[in-house]
């Protein structure tokens, strides 16, 4: 270690990488005194002015407060107070806006000084070595100090560190064009920073102590040297000017050649630092008891005609600080806070001057020309090679425009010190610090949701959880309390006896009841549900129980009962089309079932079914159609008496499918005449069945398909060229009498019970190829059209 | 002959590469696919049941097994984005019945108006209000998720949807939001 | 009035793309004019029809998709690429070469990409590749230099030949090309290969008319118009002196080793870096970085494989110039050597970063 | 297409595919040797060499399930699809029709394989940068890699005449 101290010594210091050289600008400042400002006509105090909490308010409006009373106080480690600058009156509590890029708003104190600055009891220390470290912590602490480089992290956290310091580096680089408040600070005041240095060296015990200093400040390196010339733990290390030396983590790699590893803060490796302006503070706060209420503020820029260095009270609204120094503005003129290349512009002069503020500039438009257009990347690697943290800046760049977060944390944007290097260099004028500032806000944004729906993921296991656990307790609560009940009764008293009478009346009263509705809700339960009326599968259900009381009414007529396991069945099938259009009819036969009339539900039943069989035809697939088996064979298993029948009618299914895949051959013509033609045949299978018994059916329908199809031959022959009709019409004779012979031989399979399902799921198998058939061939006719 | 032959060695190598792949699948088993799992951490957790399921697990298993990635209103295209590329599929746009506009918000009651009936602290899925019977009620921002499932069931309309604050710490740097204020 | 609000840093250093590209055009001019001397105006003609056709072309784009056309189409980059599609056309081909050329580097490798900054490969080089595999016999009419020609070549010939092949008098191409002697001229790369396989040393191939005294008569004086010109824009800070370095040490080193192992069968080094397009290419064409890699020791690798390639093609491929086929395959690795040679970041361990990479 | 669009999955393809090649031309080369050579049915090898690729693709996908399901999770259906990849058949038919002996036809195939790792993977690294681009919009997406594909092709024209039969 002690090279290192050798190479300081021999002012030889380590490089970081990149960096810049804008101009200085330095000279319109640094010449001047500090001036002291008369006290402003009102002052504005911001509660929070430092990273981390704001304190909580002692004070209220209308209290009158003395300079350097404290306005704020907090328990929590990372808060500070703030203090009266001046004695005077709180005239107001409200949000204003506070010295922030986002120009939010935010609580802030007003005072209206009565102008006599009287001072509150102070409690002036002359020899601070004597004091204790807590003592002087506790005093950085009360004092309100926090870091006055840019960032505002509260001192005492800082100086009150457990580790093992090495290295207490003095950050008095002000690398940063125009400003030169630490410049004329030291100038000015070198002996009460040296007082200051000293009071840290006290607490931080470290075992050198290094102050970083540019080496365009001669007159402020004079100054230092001779402050610190009987002191040998202090070194003034005179750097070469670049932007940005001052960074902490490149001053650190100036001076020590270590850097810190990302995310770790200094002190992890030894070393702590502090501003210069901080170090002044502290030695105001312990020796004289002055606490952070004013501070050195360059107000800068060729804007003004009277720019000079100023010690402004906190509070001090910016507009005040300008019209001091004399602003002349010009269009699009722009008041930054800070400098040039960090600094942020303020959308208006009501800005109060904070703990952080070293600088007020008012720049010409000549100085710092408004936005120039920004052009593409054209990746030079400039941005790169200018890289403080060495960083791929282009590349950041674009996967900032496309909002790749992941690729960016790859890139390691969260190292990037948004010094503005890379955007200063840049010939294609991208403000590529920007668009690294909102990939950096909507990076934590996302992780603070990640967060947040980690703990709503959390919190809503921990409720389903407790949910469940309160419904068991409660079943057990309920059981145990029957339990009692029970054990009650059996003991024998009157009153248990009265009780378990009415209770076993309560009972017998239920049982009667489940007794009347089980007959009607024999096979599921879904009348449970019959209160949602708007449910058309409900409704079907409820429906189908009804159709099913109504079958029980008349269980001797065997035919009636078929036309009702029919009607289930066209319900069902109802169900399984798209539900869109099956609600309609669906409702449809609810309601014409309710009517309960046996006939009317008959005739509805075939001419709903045949619709539903050609909407099958037209539009549902294969799998619709097995659907319906695998419900069909439910009911047909709970139904086993009118199984025989049903199978029959299911013939009857076939047939029309198949009569409308025939139609569909011999037709011709258009959609619209094939509806009507559809509708013709359904009209007559319904008259068929309405006729037929279940015996007879073969040779009736064989007729009647036939007719149909003698029917639909006439048709067609009016209309498409005779000859292709004869050849359908043959065709068709044919296929009906396949089709009579299949179903006779089918029929004989059906006087075997035990092979009825399967033999019902092979016929359906065919159905619905049938339908897929039927399909594809009018389709292929649409095609042809 | 020669036909008979080639079937016969086809057939052969084919069983062997058959036996081959049969050992290589007990071999290299793979057990149970946390993919549910992974879903479920894409998602915002905002349980608000806007994609048809009751919560965002719920969701997730359903996407695992197939179901529609562009149903997350909360999530927005971020969600999607992330889950299209967790499946390997092609990335949607917001299912149009569960488009909404999701800016983060959360709910707040009037509290003058507030019965204290308890019905929006038995919808909230992630127990963010607090408050008891005939007491007012109250929502504890930080917990809440956005989910506007507390909203319907208020008898006297007392809960509404407010965006969430900006703050400094929050704040995305949009520049042009900045109010500019005139001054002489 | 209104303050003005904008984001940091304010000020802003007062260079501007448009002048980089200026810059670069100027440094080409030592070149152009050594080839003006050396082999007459034809190029001179290519570089004003490319230009002029590379600026309607992105005009056109421009317009169709609605950008900035002033701004846009004067930044440079578009007269830039055409000025280095010109200078490495042969001087007498074809008047439509250097149109299509052109075209196609603006429409397809320049514009579809998204127009400047966007385009993977170098649009010149793209140009001049395409050419010369679509239109062979064009794209290897060399013209010998000047003062081998048997007939005399006045601007109206140029021009005249350029348009409709034939000069004024008369001559057609291959009357030009053909030496006082009656041997036909080739480049010397081309001599220099033919003359390989036809079994002679190089040795013998160097006492070739067309090489003259030192590497190749007029190239070499190309050559180091371009080196002059690179020296200038390294100079001014204009482009990167790496890639050029790396390029150049690679191909010296490439060529050296050859060279000592068999020096019958394989030319000197300064052959390979005073002939064709080597300092062109060094010093314009590699450095775009747009194409190119981004970080010095991407830069390097960059280089070194150029070098490589260019050699490698130059010794054993078809094609006897190897410039434009390098940098395309060059830029065609840029963005893999560029996810490869990540700087370490500040504060980011040496292995950390190696991991990085690989999950890159 | 489909897997290079990031380099990570590209990567991964070109192991997979390297591991597929390679061994598809081991065994099919074993195959055509050892059983189908000596019984005369040379006619088969197209149809025992899909069997062979298909069976190594699919052993392929068990091991990258097993060892890398994040990497499986991303390859997706590419992975089963390298069986249609020509080039595996193409490597393994040559291998025969070149008459490597079995250590070329390792080597052939593993050779082939590298070729297509590299420009797969230079490939997905061209198309991760051209994701930022400012791509016109009837360019976007698979287009404008298709163009990209051409002027790579054009490129390696400049190996014509490099590798002498």
């Amino acid at each position: 270690m002690e090279s290192i101290i050798n190479r300081i010594d021999k002012n030889q210091f380590w490089k970081f990488h990149g960096g810049i050289h804008p101009p200085e600008q330095k000279f319109i400042t640094e010449n001047k005194p500090i001036r002291t400002l008369p006290l402003p006509k009102e002052l504005i105090l911001p509660l929070q002015q430092h990273i981390g909490q704001a304190g909580d308010l002692l004070v209220s409006v209308g209290d009158t407060v003395l300079k350097g009373q404290p306005l704020t106080s907090s328990a929590h480690p990372m808060a500070v107070p703030i203090h009266a600058p001046t004695s005077g009156k709180i005239t107001a509590i409200k949000d204003s806006t506070i010295a922030h890029p986002s120009a939010l708003k935010e609580p802030c104190l007003f005072i209206e000084p009565d102008g006599n600055d009287t001072w509150v009891k102070r409690n002036i220390c002359n020899d601070y070595t004597k004091q204790s470290d807590s003592d002087l912590l506790q005093k950085i602490s009360d004092a309100g100090i926090s870091g006055m480089g840019g960032a505002g992290f509260p001192t005492y956290v800082k100086a009150n560190t457990s580790a093992k310091i090495e290295f207490l580096i003095i950050n008095a680089a002000e690398c940063e064009p125009y400003i030169t408040a630490d410049d004329l600070l030291m100038k000015e005041h070198s002996p009460t920073i040296v007082d200051g240095i000293n009071i840290l060296h006290q607490i931080i015990k470290p075992e050198n102590v290094l102050i970083g200093i540019e080496d365009n400040k001669p007159a402020a390196i004079k100054a230092l040297q001779n402050a610190t010339k009987n002191l040998d733990h202090i070194r003034v290390c005179i750097i070469p000017t670049k932007y940005p030396s001052g960074g902490e983590k490149q001053l650190i790699q100036i001076l020590t050649g270590k850097e810190i590893p990302s995310g770790a803060i200094p002190s992890s490796q030894g070393i702590v630092m502090q501003n210069t302006a901080t170090c002044f503070a502290i030695a105001d706060a312990v020796i004289n008891d002055i606490p952070l209420i004013r501070r050195v503020t360059t107000v800068t820029g060729l804007g003004l005609n009277k720019p000079q260095n100023v010690w402004a009270l906190l509070g001090t609204p910016v507009n005040f600080l300008l019209e001091q120094c004399e602003l002349h503005p010009h269009d699009k003129q722009r008041i930054i806070m800070g400098g040039p290349m960090m600094g942020f512009t303020l959308p208006s002069g009501n800005v109060p001057v904070v703990k952080i503020t070293n600088c007020v500039l008012a720049p010409s438009a000549k100085e710092i020309s408004d936005e120039s257009t920004e052009v593409e990347c054209i990746r030079c690697g400039q941005c790169a090679d200018v890289c403080p943290a060495q960083l791929l800046p282009q590349e950041l760049q674009w996967s900032a425009k496309a909002k790749d977060h992941q690729q960016l944390e790859t890139l390691n944007l969260f190292d990037c010190i948004e010094c503005g290097a890379c955007a200063y260099v840049c010939p294609s004028h991208i403000p590529l610090v920007h668009y690294y500032r909102i990939g950096k806000a909507e990076i934590r944004e996302h992780k603070q949701q990640e967060i947040k729906a980690d703990k709503a993921k959390i919190r809503f296991e921990a409720r389903k959880l407790r949910l469940e656990r309160d419904k068991k307790a409660r079943e057990e609560k309920q059981r145990k309390a029957a339990e009692a009940r029970k054990a009650k009764m059996n003991s024998g008293t009157v009153e248990a006896n009265n009780e378990m009478s009415a209770v076993a009346a309560a009972l017998a009263r239920v049982k009667a009841k489940k007794a009347q509705t089980s007959d009607t809700t024999s096979q599921d339960s879904t009348t449970e549900a019959a209160a949602k009326p708007k449910n058309p599968q409900i409704a079907a259900a409820i429906a189908r129980a009804k159709a099913k009381k109504l079958a029980n009414q008349v269980t001797d007529n065997s035919d009636i009962t078929a036309e009702v396991d029919k009607t289930v069945e066209a319900k069902v099938e109802n169900e399984t089309p798209t539900e869109n259009t099956a609600d309609d009819k669906k409702s449809k036969v609810a309601a014409a079932i309710a009517k309960a009339k046996a006939k009317k539900l008959a005739k509805e039943q075939a001419d709903e079914k045949t619709d539903v069989q050609n909407e099958i035809t037209e539009e549902t697939a294969v799998n619709d159609v097995s659907e319906a088996d695998s419900k069909k064979a439910k009911i047909a298993a709970t139904i086993a008496k009118a199984k025989a029948k049903k199978l029959a009618k299911e013939q009857v299914d076939e047939k029309t499918d198949d009569q409308n895949e025939i139609k569909e051959e011999t037709t011709v013509n258009d959609v619209s005449e094939a509806d009507s033609k559809k509708a013709k045949i359904a009209a007559t299978i319904a008259k068929a069945k309405a006729k037929k018994l279940a015996k007879e059916q073969v040779d009736e329908k064989t007729d009647d398909q036939n007719e149909i199809i003698e029917e639909t031959s006439v048709n067609d022959v009016s209309e498409a060229d005779s000859k292709k009709a004869k050849i359908a019409a043959t065709i068709a004779k044919a296929k009906a009498k396949k089709l009579a012979k299949e179903q006779e031989a089918e029929k004989s399979d059906n006087s075997q019970p035990d092979v009825e399902d399967t033999k019902a799921a092979e016929k359906k198998k065919r159905i619905a190829e049938a339908v897929a058939k039927a399909k594809a061939k009018k389709q292929q006719r649409l095609e042809l059209n | 002959m020669s036909i008979i032959i080639a079937i016969i060695v086809i057939g052969i190598i084919a069983l062997l590469f058959g036996a081959l792949l049969g050992y290589a699948s007990i071999r290299f088993k793979v057990e149970g696919d946390p993919l549910a799992q992974q879903i479920d951490d894409l998602l915002p957790q905002t349980q608000c049941g806007q994609c048809g399921y009751p919560g965002c697990k719920p969701y997730a298993e359903a996407v695992a097994n197939g179901e529609a990635i562009n149903k997350c209103a909360p999530g927005g295209e971020e969600t999607i984005k992330k889950m299209a590329e967790l499946l390997g599929v092609e990335v949607q746009p917001l299912d149009e019945n569960h488009a909404a506009d999701n800016t983060p918000k959360v709910a707040f009651i009037i509290e003058e108006d507030c019965i204290g009936c308890t019905k929006c602290i038995q919808a909230c899925p992630v127990d963010a209000i607090i408050g008891t019977t005939k007491q007012m009620h109250t929502v504890i921002i930080d917990e809440c998720t956005g989910c506007d499932l507390c909203v319907a069931p208020c008898p006297v309309d007392c809960i509404e949807m407010r965006p969430i604050e900006t703050t400094k710490q929050s704040w995305q740097w949009d520049l042009n939001s900045i109010p500019v204020t005139q001054v002489d | 009035m209104a303050f003005w609000i904008a984001s940091s840093p304010h000020n802003h250093i007062q260079n501007k793309t448009s002048a980089l590209m200026r810059l670069v055009i100027y440094a080409t001019l030592p070149g152009i004019f050594a080839q003006w001397y050396f082999f007459g105006w034809g190029n001179l003609v290519h570089i004003s029809l490319a230009i002029i056709s590379a600026l309607v072309a992105e005009f056109f784009i421009l317009s169709l998709r609605e950008k900035k056309i002033p701004e846009q189409i004067f930044d440079g980059s578009a007269i830039l690429t055409a000025i280095l599609l010109g200078i490495s056309l042969p001087a007498l081909a074809p008047w439509w070469i250097s149109i299509l050329g052109a075209a196609f580097a603006i429409i397809i490798v320049k514009q579809l990409y998204g127009g400047l900054g966007h385009n993977p490969f170098n649009p010149a080089m793209a140009g001049y590749v395409m050419l010369l595999i679509s239109f062979p016999v064009q794209m290897t009419s060399w013209q010998p230099p000047l003062q081998l020609l048997a007939i005399d070549l006045t601007f109206f010939d140029t021009l005249s030949v350029i348009f409709t092949s034939f000069t004024t008098d008369g001559y057609s191409m291959e009357q030009i090309k053909t030496h006082i002697d009656g041997y036909t001229m080739a480049t010397p790369l081309d001599t220099v290969k033919t003359n390989l396989t036809l079994g002679l040393t190089i040795a013998e191939s160097m006492d070739s008319t067309v090489i003259g005294e030192n590497f190749g008569i007029g190239w070499e004086w190309i050559n180091a118009g371009f080196l002059a010109g690179g020296l200038f824009l390294i100079f001014k800070k204009a482009i990167d002196w790496v890639t050029p370095f790396s390029f150049l040490f690679s191909l010296f080193v490439f060529s050296f080793i050859a060279f000592t192992f068999s020096p019958d069968s394989n030319a000197s080094t300064m052959f390979h870096w005073f002939n064709g397009a080597c300092m062109l290419g060094a010093f314009f064409i590699l450095t775009d970085p747009v194409s190119g890699a981004t970080s010095t020791k991407g830069r390097m690798i960059f280089g070194a494989l150029a070098a490589l390639l260019v050699f490698l093609i130059r010794k054993y491929g078809g094609y006897p110039e190897a410039m434009a086929f390098a940098v395309l395959l060059c830029n065609m690795s840029a963005p893999l050597i560029d996810q490869y040679t990540r700087p370490r970041t500040y504060g980011h361990k040496k292995e950390q970063n190696a991991e990085d990479n690989t999950n890159a | 297409m489909g897997v290079s669009s990031r380099t990570e999955t590209a990567i991964g393809m070109a192991y997979a595919t390297t591991f597929v090649m390679t061994l598809a031309s081991l065994l099919s080369y074993l195959v055509n040797t050892y059983i189908l050579a000596p019984l005369g049915l040379e006619y088969l090898t197209t149809m025992a060499f899909i069997l062979v690729i298909a069976v190594v693709v699919q052993f392929t996908e068990m091991v990258v399930h097993k060892t890398s399901a994040n990497l499986y999770r991303l390859l997706g259906i590419f992975l089963p699809l390298i069986t249609t990849n020509c080039a595996v058949l193409g490597v393994a038919l040559l291998n025969i029709y070149e008459q490597h002996n079995f250590f070329e036809s390792i080597i052939y195939g593993f050779g082939a394989s590298a070729g297509f790792s590299l420009v797969l993977i230079m490939f997905s690294a061209m198309r991760e940068r051209l994701a930022n681009a400012d791509i016109p919009s009837p360019f976007k997406g698979s287009a404008i890699a298709m163009i990209t594909a051409g002027l790579m092709s054009l490129a390696f024209m400049g190996f014509t005449g490099l590798v002498k039969f």
